[in-house]
C-alpha cells in the first residue's frame, strides 16, 4: 500500500508546522500557486507506521550478509552515525565564517592528512560527492593539466575492459574517447594491447587495482612507465582501496590522481543509493588543479583556499563542501581505525576472501582466476552450473535471498560469463562465510533436484520476480491522484 | 580489533585453510619494492569514548550562533521523527537496490518520493536524486544539449541572478564538453532578470535557458514570460527552484504555456539539516518526452510472477552500468538517504503543513526587513517581491558588519561584494520559521550598535565591538 | 538463534572499551573476580544485527494497531524522545546542584502545575514511577492520614471485582486488607454490597473511573458521599484518565487522592514493558503526605522539597526524583497538545470506541453492558461464539495477529466471559477500526467453516502457540554455557 | 489536531453511526454538574519547532558542568549503538509482551537479558526488572520476610554504609507491613560494617542482612564474612551491587560458602544515561529455590505447537494480575526499555569490556586522589579499598568549598555532612572513564583556589571565586 492511500483529504493529524495561516499577501497572486499539490495528508503515526514497516522490507548490513562485490558493504560503526550528527555539526551553515568553523575545518583538515598518508598522495580535495564524481574531478584535472602545458591533441582516456561503467561514462563527460584495453586470461592488463593503443593521443589511463576482477595488476609499474612515457597520466579508482590500505599505496604505484569511495573504504553508509563521498588525491604535479574548496592550514588556524588561492583548480562541484556529513562520519571511522586499524582492514578483508574462494573452489565451484590470489574480493563463475543444471547466475542469486543473504555482484565485470563478485569485507565473521558457502552447496545440490525451486525464487520475500520486462516498457513512474493499488 | 570478528584461532584456521603461513603471504603478487606496511604517522585507533569527545569538542568549538544566512542553503525545523525514521539500519545500511526483491522498502519509498516530487513540481516524472542542486543543474544542462531537437547548439543562456556557486558548478561539470554559458543580466531595479536584455538573445542559438525561482537575491523571476520566451526561441526551459517555495509558488509545470521541459534543484530544504553544506540533494524532474534523455536512477512500478504489486530500477539502459560511454551520466552512487529523509519530511508535513512553513518563513523575512530597515540608512535593494530571502543595502561595507555581528555570534546575511561587486554594500538575509522574534531583535540591536559607532566615526569603539 | 551463540571466546570486534588494562592493583586479590562471566563476545555488527533482526519480530504501535484495552497503546510523538534525550539533559546528574537545574526543575514544576490542572487536584508529587507505585504512593498517604489523626483502626481497603490487579496487590503492600465489592449487571458498582461493606475498618475504596468495565461510574457522587461518611478516602486509579481529559475531573468527582499513567494517558512510550510514570495528585488534605522530592518555585527560581520541608511526607520512592526522562516526554506531550487538544484526547478516543462498539453489535457481536455509552474502551463477550463455534476469546486474538492486528485485552476484567477489551484510543485512523470489524467478520466466519484454522493461529508470526505449561514447569530461565538452541 | 487522524466528514460520519449529534453526547453518562470542559488555562499547544525550541533552552539552562558526584548515578559512557537500537519504534512502542507470539523480538532479549545478569552475579535466576535499585531493594527485603523459613521475623539488619536514599526508600516501601530497619555501624577507620558490632547481633532475630558491594562509601565490604555471618545466624543475605563493579570484583552468588540468597541493585551503570535520575532499573537474582518469591516479570524458553523455541513470560502465578491480593509485589509496568538498552551494552562491551572500563574508572579514582591529596589539608577518610569512588576529608566545609566550585562548573563531589554528621567535612567523590587527566587538573586547580583563599582568610576572594 502506498503512503498515498492512507491519505485523506483535510487529514492533519501532526504537530509539524505551524497553526494558522501567515501571510505571504505581498506576494502577487500571479506568482502563486493555484492548485496544492496532492501531498499525502496522513498523521503522524501512518507515516511513521508506513515507513517503520516499509524499511522492514529491506536487506542491509544491519540485518544481512551483503557480500556485494565492488560495493564493500561492511558494517558502518553507529558512532560515525551519532557524532556526525552532534547538534552544533548538524547546524553549521555552510558559509558560516571562519569564526565559527574550526572546528569543522580541523575534521576536514586532518582528513585530507589521513588520506594523503593513506594513499601517497600529495594532495587530497575532498570536494567529490561520490566516486563517480571523484572520477570526474580526476580526470578533469588530467585534461587541465595537459591543456596548461599546452598539449591540447590528446583525445583519449584508456580503460579496461574490466572496468566499472562511471569509467567510460566519465572520460566521455570530460570530453575524451574512451578506449577499451583487453584483459588477458590471467586477469592481468593485455600488455600488448597497451602498447598498441599508447600514443600522443593518450590523456592518461584509467585503472583499479586491485581490478574489478579481484586480483591485483601485478604489472603495474611498467604501466606507470608506459602510460608516463607516452605522455599520458594514470587515473586511479580507489573504489577497491579497501583491498590495500596500509599494504601498498596508489602514489608509491606512479598514479598521478586517485579518487576513494569513502562509502566503501571508509565504512560511511550507503543509505540505500548514496550519500558517499569520492575525494580525489594527487601527485605534485597535479596539484594546482583540485577542485575546490579545500582547507588550509597555517598551524594553528584553518581558512578555505577558494578560486583566489588556487586560480588553476578545475573549479567547484557542488554548490558547498561537498558531502560533509558524509566526510565527517569517515573521519570518525579513521580515528578509531588509526593506522594499525587501516592495516587489519586490508589484512582481513583479503583473508576472508580468500578463505570463500578457496572453500567455494574445494566444494567444486569454478574461479574465474584459479591461479590467481585473491584480493579483498573474487569471481566464480557458475557457467558450468548454468550449462549442467540451466540454472544461471540470476537464479543462484535469487535462492541466495531465501537463505537470507543478500546476492554477490552479479554479471559483472562483463567479460566473464555467469559470474559471481563476491566481497565478503573484514566485518563479517568466519561463520558468515561458512553460512554463504553452504548456501551454494545448498542450492546447487536443490538445482540438480527441483530446478524450478531454484528458477523460482526468491520465495520468502515480500514479493517474487518481478517483471522489468514491464517496468521499463509500460513506464509507471508515479503514482496517480484517484487510482488505489492491489 | 575494531570491527574485526576473528578469533586468532579462526585467523590461523583460515590461513590454513588458504594454505598460506601469515597475512603477509596474501599479498605476494604485490610487487615486493611497492609494499609498505607502516601507517603508524596516523596514530592509534581511538576508542568511542575518546572519539565521541574529540568531536564534541570540535562541536563545540563552532559554537551555535544565530544563523541569518541562507543563500541556498536553509535553516528550517525538521520533524522529529524524519531522522529517527532514516536512520534505521535498514535504509541506513543498504545499498542501491540492485536486488529488487530485497529491496522493496527503499523502492517503494523512492516511487512515491517520484510521485511527490512530481506533485509538487507539476511535472511528469522524477529521477531518484543526483547529487546537490548545483551539479543537477549542470546535469541539466547537459541533458538540454543532448535532447534539444530544435537546436544544435551547445551555448546555454544563464541569469546572472543564479547562485554564482551554481554558475560555477556547472561551468566546472560542463566546460569540458565545449558548452558555453552566456551571461543573461538583470534589471537593477527589480532584481529580476532583464526580459528586454533577454530579448536581444531572441532567435539566437542557444540550447537553453535556466530560470531560477527564486533567483540568488531571493527575488521571484517572471517565470512565465522566460519560460515563453525559452521556448518560443527553440530553447528547452530549466527551472531551478527552491521546492518549499514551490508549495506556495507557481510550480515549474505550469511556467509559460505548457510548462518547463526539465526542473531541478537542491532538495535541501526537505529535511537535511544544514551539516556544513551536505549531503543534501539534487533532484530532477522533466516532461515525460525528455525521460530517456534523463541522468539518475528511476524506479518504476510493476508485477511479480505473482502478479503482486512490486517495485524496481528501470530504464537502467540510460545508466553507465549498462550503457558505459554513451549513458547519459556517470552518475552512480546518488544522495538516497537524503531521499528517505525528504519523502519523510513530506509525509509529516504534507502540502498544506510545507505552505505554513513556507509562509511563516516570508512573514519573518517581513519582520526582520522592518526592523533593520527602520533603524535608517538600510533600505531594500530591489523592488521585485522576494520569498523569505532578500537583499539589503548598507550604509557601509557588509564585510565589516558582518565580522562584527560575528563577534557577537550573530551572523547576519551573506556578503554580496564577491560576487556581485556592482551592488555595493550589499548583503543578503534571509529568515526560516526557526528565527524567532527575539532573535530578530538581537540582530536589530547588534546591527544599530554597529551603526550607531560608524556615525561616531569611532573606530575604538568598532574594535571594542571586535 | 541466542546472542550466545554468536560468541567465540576472545571475539572482540567494537570499539567500546579502552585499550590495555587499567590498573586494579590496590583492590586486594580477594576482594576480586576470579571467573569472567560468559557474556557474549560478539562484533559490534553482530549485536547490531541481532538485535535489529530480533526487533522485527514484535508488534509494536510504530507498526500495528494495538487495541489493548486498559493500556492505552497511542501513538508516541517522535519529538516527546528525541527532545527528553538533548544531551544536556540527559547529562544531568540528579545530584546536580539547583544553580545548574533550573531548566529541568521548570519542566518538571510545570508539568506539575499540568497535571494539577487537568485532574482538578491541590497538589501533585512526580515520584511514583509507573502506575503501581502511585497507587502505593496513594494508598500510604491514606494510611499516613488515618495515622497522623490517631485513628488506627481502619485495615480495610474497597476494591471492585472489576479492578485491575495492582489494587489489591497495593492494599497488601500497605499494610491493609482487601475487600472485594461486586459490580451489577449493568457495570455499575452494587450500592447496597458497598454500603454494607463501609464502616469503621474502611480505610477507602480504589476506584477506576471509567471503570476496567468502560463504562462510567454514574453515581460516583454518591459513593464518594458514603465512602466519606465512613470515614473513608477515595483513591482513584487513573490508568482511565485518557477517557475524560477535559471532559470531567477526578478531583471534582470527589476523590482524594489519583495516580495518572503517564505511559498512558501522556503517550510515553510503554518499551516492551516500561518505563512508565505514576504521578499522584492529592486533595488539600493529603497534601502534607506527598512522596519526595517535589520541585516548588519562589516565583523565579526552583528548589526541592525534601524531608526537610515536607516532614509528613510518606518518604522517598526511589534513590533519586523517579523516571525522570519519561516526565520529560510526557512534558512535551503535554505542551504540543494544550488545553484543547488534551480535551480533544478523550472526545476522539470515545468517538472510535463507540463506532467501534456500534459497528461490532451490528455485526452480531455481543457488548457485555450493550445499554451503556462505551467510554475510551469496552468490551465484547466471546461466550456465544465460544459455545456454538467452539472458538474462544483466545482463539480469536491469536488469529487477529495473523490479520496485523495486536489481539485485544483478553480475560479481563475477570467478571466477564470469553473477555475483549478494546481500547482503540485517539490516535488510530477510522479504516484501522473498520479493518479491525472486518477482521473480527471474517474470523467468525474462518471459525464457522474452518475452525482449527483459528484454533492453530498465529500461521503468520515467528512462532506459532507457545507451551506456557511447559514453560512453567520445565523452567528453563537462562541460556546455559554450551549449549546450542534450535 | 496534532496527532488525532479524523477529518470533518469522519467525525460526522461516525457519530451517525453511532446515532448521536455531538461529542457532547458521547459523555452524557457523566453527572452534568461534574463536566468540565475547558482547560484553556494550559494555553494553546506548540507545535515541534516550539516546543523544541522550548526545550532547547531548558537543556541550555542547565550547562554541561563537569560533574565528579557518583552517590548512585554514574556517567559513563553508552555505545552510540545502544540507543539507537533501543529507540527503534519496535522496542520503543511495544507493551509488555503479553501476547508472546507476537513479542517474541523482546521476548527474547528479555530471556537474554536474565542469562547475562545471572552470568554478571553468579546466581541462578534473573527476573526482567523492578523500578530502580532502591526499590528493588526494598522489594528483596519483602521477599526476603516472605520467603526466610528459618525465620519469622520482621527485622533487617542494614548498614549505615547504605545508599541514604536507599534506606529511606526501602523504609517508605517496607514500613507499613511492619518490618523495621535495624541499622548496622561502620567502622570509622576502614569504612567497612563494622563486623564486631554486627557480631553484637548474633542470634538476634533478623529475616536478612543487607551487604552492599561497594557500599555508599566506594568502599568495598568484607562480603564473604557478612555472608556467612547472615547464613550463620538464619538470615538470608542480600547482595547490593553495582553491576559494573562486578566485572572485577567478586561476584554475589560467590560471597561466603554458598553465595547470597538475593542480589539486587541500580543497573544504570549498564547503558542508562544519568537523566536527572531516570529511568534506571532496579535488577534482582535469586537462587533457584527462592524464584517463587521473587517479583517481577521473568520469561522463560518453551516450544511452540511445531516444537521451535519461542519465549513467553512465565511464573504468573506470581503476579498481580493472576495472584492479585496474593501477589509477591503490585509491581506491573517495570523498566523494560532501560533492560533492552542494559542488554546492548552489555553485547557491546562483553566481559571484558566492561572489565576494562571498570578498570579505567578506577584507575582515574586514583589520579584524582593523588592530585587532590597532594593539595595537602585533604586526605582519604578510610583506610579499606575502594572502587571508584571515595570520601575525601576536607578542611572546610564541603557545602562552601562546592558551592565555589559549582560557580566555576565543576561539581565536585557529594556533600556527607546531611547524611553523615559524624564524618565532619567529607566529601563523596567519583570518577568514571569519562573523566579526563585534564578534567582532574581543571578540578584540581579550581581546588586549589578555594584552599588558598581560604588561608588567606580572605572572604573577598572567595567572594571573587564566587
Ligand atoms: C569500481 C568502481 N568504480 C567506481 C564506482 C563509482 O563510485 P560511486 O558509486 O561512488 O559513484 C564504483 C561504485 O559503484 C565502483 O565499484
Ligand atoms: C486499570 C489499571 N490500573 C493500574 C495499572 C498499573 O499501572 P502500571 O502498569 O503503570 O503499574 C494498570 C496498567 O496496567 C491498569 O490498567
Amino acid at each position: 500500500m502506498l503512503i498515498f492511500e492512507h491519505s485523506r483529504p483535510g487529514r492533519r493529524a501532526r504537530a509539524q508546522a505551524p497553526a494558522g495561516e501567515a501571510a505571504l499577501a505581498d506576494i502577487p497572486e500571479s506568482f502563486r500557486r493555484k492548485k496544492r499539490p496532492r501531498l499525502p495528508e496522513v498523521s503522524e503515526m501512518q507515516a511513521v507506521r508506513h515507513y517503520t514497516r516499509l524499511s522492514q522490507k529491506n536487506f542491509s548490513i544491519d540485518t544481512q550478509f551483503y557480500p556485494l562485490g565492488s560495493c564493500t558493504m561492511k558494517y558502518n560503526p553507529r558512532a560515525c552515525n551519532s557524532l556526525a550528527m552532534l547538534p552544533g555539526l548538524l547546524g553549521r551553515h555552510p558559509l558560516a565564517p571562519d569564526t565559527h568553523s574550526q572546528g569543522f575545518m580541523s575534521a576536514m583538515y586532518e582528513l585530507q592528512e589521513i588520506l594523503k598518508e593513506v594513499t601517497g598522495m600529495s594532495a587530497v580535495s575532498l570536494a567529490p560527492m561520490a566516486g563517480a564524481q571523484g572520477e570526474f574531478a580526476g580526470i578533469a584535472m588530467i585534461r587541465a593539466y595537459h591543456d596548461a602545458r599546452g598539449d591540447t591533441e590528446r583525445k583519449e582516456i584508456l580503460v579496461p575492459d574490466a572496468a566499472h561503467g562511471t569509467n567510460p561514462a566519465t572520460a566521455v563527460m570530460c570530453g575524451y574517447q574512451a578506449r577499451e584495453i583487453p584483459t588477458k586470461a590471467d586477469g592481468d592488463v593485455d600488455m600488448e594491447a597497451l602498447k598498441a593503443a599508447l600514443g600522443p593521443q593518450t590523456a592518461g589511463i584509467m585503472l583499479t587495482n586491485p581490478s574489478t576482477l579481484g586480483v591485483f595488476e601485478r604489472r603495474i609499474e611498467e604501466i606507470a612507465r608506459l602510460v608516463h612515457e607516452a605522455g599520458g597520466l594514470l587515473y586511479y579508482d580507489g573504489a577497491n582501496l579497501n583491498a590495500i590500505l596500509g599494504r601498498v599505496r596508489p602514489g608509491d604505484m606512479g598514479f598521478d590522481v586517485i579518487h576513494m569511495n569513502l562509502h566503501k573504504t571508509f565504512s560511511t553508509p550507503h543509505g540505500g543509493g548514496g550519500p558517499g563521498a569520492g575525494p580525489v588525491g594527487v601527485s605534485q604535479r597535479l596539484q594546482p588543479f583540485l577542485p575546490i574548496p579545500m582547507v588550509a592550514s597555517d598551524g594553528s588556524d584553518y581558512h578555505w583556499l577558494q578560486e583566489e588561492e588556487m586560480p588553476q583548480s578545475i573549479g567547484r562541484l557542488s554548490a558547498f563542501a561537498g558531502n560533509a556529513g558524509v566526510l565527517l562520519r569517515a573521519y570518525v571511522y579513521a580515528k578509531m581505525l588509526g593506522g594499525e586499524g587501516m592495516q587489519r582492514v586490508a589484512d582481513y578483508s583479503t583473508l576472508n576472501a580468500n578463505y570463500m574462494l578457496k572453500k567455494l573452489m574445494e566444494a567444486g565451484f569454478t574461479a574465474a582466476y584459479p591461479e590467481r590470489r585473491a584480493t579483498h574480493e573474487f569471481i566464480i563463475t557458475l557457467k558450468k552450473e548454468a550449462k549442467e543444471l540451466g540454472v544461471n547466475a540470476m537464479d543462484f542469486a535469487k535462492r541466495l535471498l531465501d537463505h537470507g543473504m543478500h546476492a554477490p555482484t552479479t554479471y559483472f565485470p562483463l567479460l566473464v560469463p555467469e559470474c559471481f563478485l563476491i566481497e565478503p569485507t573484514e566485518t563479517e565473521a568466519k561463520e558468515s562465510l561458512d553460512a554463504f558457502i553452504q548456501a551454494m552447496i545448498a542450492i546447487r545440490e536443490e538445482a540438480a533436484r527441483d530446478p524450478e525451486r531454484v528458477k523460482g525464487a526468491p520465495w520468502s520475500l515480500p514479493v517474487r520476480r518481478l517483471d522489468d520486462v514491464k517496468a521499463a516498457r509500460e513506464l509507471d513512474l508515479r503514482w496517480q491522484p484517484g487510482e488505489t493499488s492491489t | 580489533m575494531p570491527f574485526i570478528p576473528h578469533t586468532d584461532e579462526e585467523t590461523r584456521e583460515m590461513l590454513d585453510a588458504i594454505g598460506v603461513d601469515s597475512m603477509d603471504d596474501l599479498f605476494e603478487e604485490i610487487p615486493a619494492n611497492l609494499r609498505c606496511g607502516d601507517l603508524s604517522a596516523l596514530g592509534p585507533g581511538l576508542w568511542e569514548q575518546e572519539v565521541s569527545q574529540l568531536m564534541q569538542e570540535k562541536a563545540r568549538a563552532d559554537g551555535q550562533p544565530l544563523c541569518f544566512i541562507g543563500a541556498g542553503a536553509y535553516d528550517h525545523h525538521i520533524p522529529a521523527a524524519v531522522w529517527q525514521l532514516a536512520t534505521r539500519g535498514e535504509y541506513y545500511t543498504a545499498y542501491t537496490p540492485y536486488q529488487a526483491e530485497a529491496s522493496q522498502g527503499t523502492l517503494q519509498l523512492l516511487y512515491e518520493y517520484q510521485s511527490m516530487m512530481t506533485e509538487l513540481m507539476a511535472m511528469d516524472v522524477s529521477n531518484a536524486s543526483l547529487y546537490d542542486g548545483a551539479s543537477a543543474l549542470a546535469e541539466a544542462v547537459l541533458m538540454a544539449v543532448r535532447a534539444n531537437r530544435k537546436s544544435k547548439s551547445r551555448r546555454i543562456l544563464v541569469p546572472r541572478g543564479l547562485h554564482p556557486h551554481y554558475r560555477a558548478t556547472v561551468h566546472t561539470l560542463v566546460k569540458n564538453q565545449g558548452i558555453e554559458l552566456v551571461e543573461a543580466p538583470y534589471d537593477e531595479k527589480t532584481g529580476q532578470t532583464d526580459l528586454d536584455a533577454l530579448k536581444r538573445h531572441q532567435g539566437g542559438d542557444f540550447a537553453a535557458l535556466v530560470i531560477p525561482q527564486p533567483n540568488f537575491f531571493g527575488v521571484l523571476e517572471p517565470v512565465d514570460e522566460m519560460t515563453a520566451f525559452a521556448q518560443a526561441n527553440g530553447m528547452l526551459a530549466i527551472a531551478l527552484v527552491n521546492p518549499l517555495a514551490m508549495a506556495v509558488l507557481q510550480p515549474p509545470g505550469e511556467w509559460g504555456e505548457k510548462g518547463v521541459d526539465i526542473a531541478c534543484g537542491d532538495g535541501q530544504p526537505l529535511g537535511a539539516p544544514l551539516s556544513s553544506g551536505g549531503p543534501y540533494f539534487g533532484f530532477m524532474c522533466c516532461t515525460q518526452k525528455l525521460v530517456r534523455q534523463m541522468p539518475g536512477r528511476i524506479i518504476g512500478r510493476t508485477v511479480d510472477l505473482e502478479g503482486r504489486e512490486g517495485f524496481a530500477l528501470t530504464l537502467q539502459a540510460r545508466e553507465q552500468h549498462i550503457r558505459r560511454s554513451k549513458a547519459t551520466s556517470n552518475i552512480c552512487t546518488n544522495q538516497g538517504l537524503m531521499v528517505t529523509a525528504a519523502t519523510l519530511h513530506m509525509s509529516l508535513l504534507g502540502a498544506e503543513g510545507l505552505a505554513r512553513v513556507a509562509a511563516r518563513c516570508h512573514e519573518n523575512l517581513g519582520m526582520l526587513v522592518e526592523k533593520l530597515t527602520s533603524l535608517g540608512e538600510i533600505e531594500p535593494a530591489f523592488s521585485a517581491p522576494v520569498f523569505h530571502e532578500t537583499v539589503l543595502r548598507l550604509p557601509l561595507e557588509a564585510k565589516r558588519v558582518l565580522r562584527t555581528l560575528a563577534a557577537h555570534n550573530v551572523l547576519g546575511g551573506y556578503d554580496l561584494s564577491r560576487h556581485y561587486p556592482e551592488l555595493g554594500n550589499a548583503l543578503l538575509v534571509c529568515t526560516t520559521e526557526n528565527r524567532s522574534e527575539s532573535d530578530m531583535n538581537k540582530y536589530r540591536q547588534k546591527l544599530e550598535q554597529v551603526l550607531a559607532s560608524r556615525r561616531q566615526g569611532a573606530c575604538a569603539t568598532m574594535a571594542k565591538l571586535d
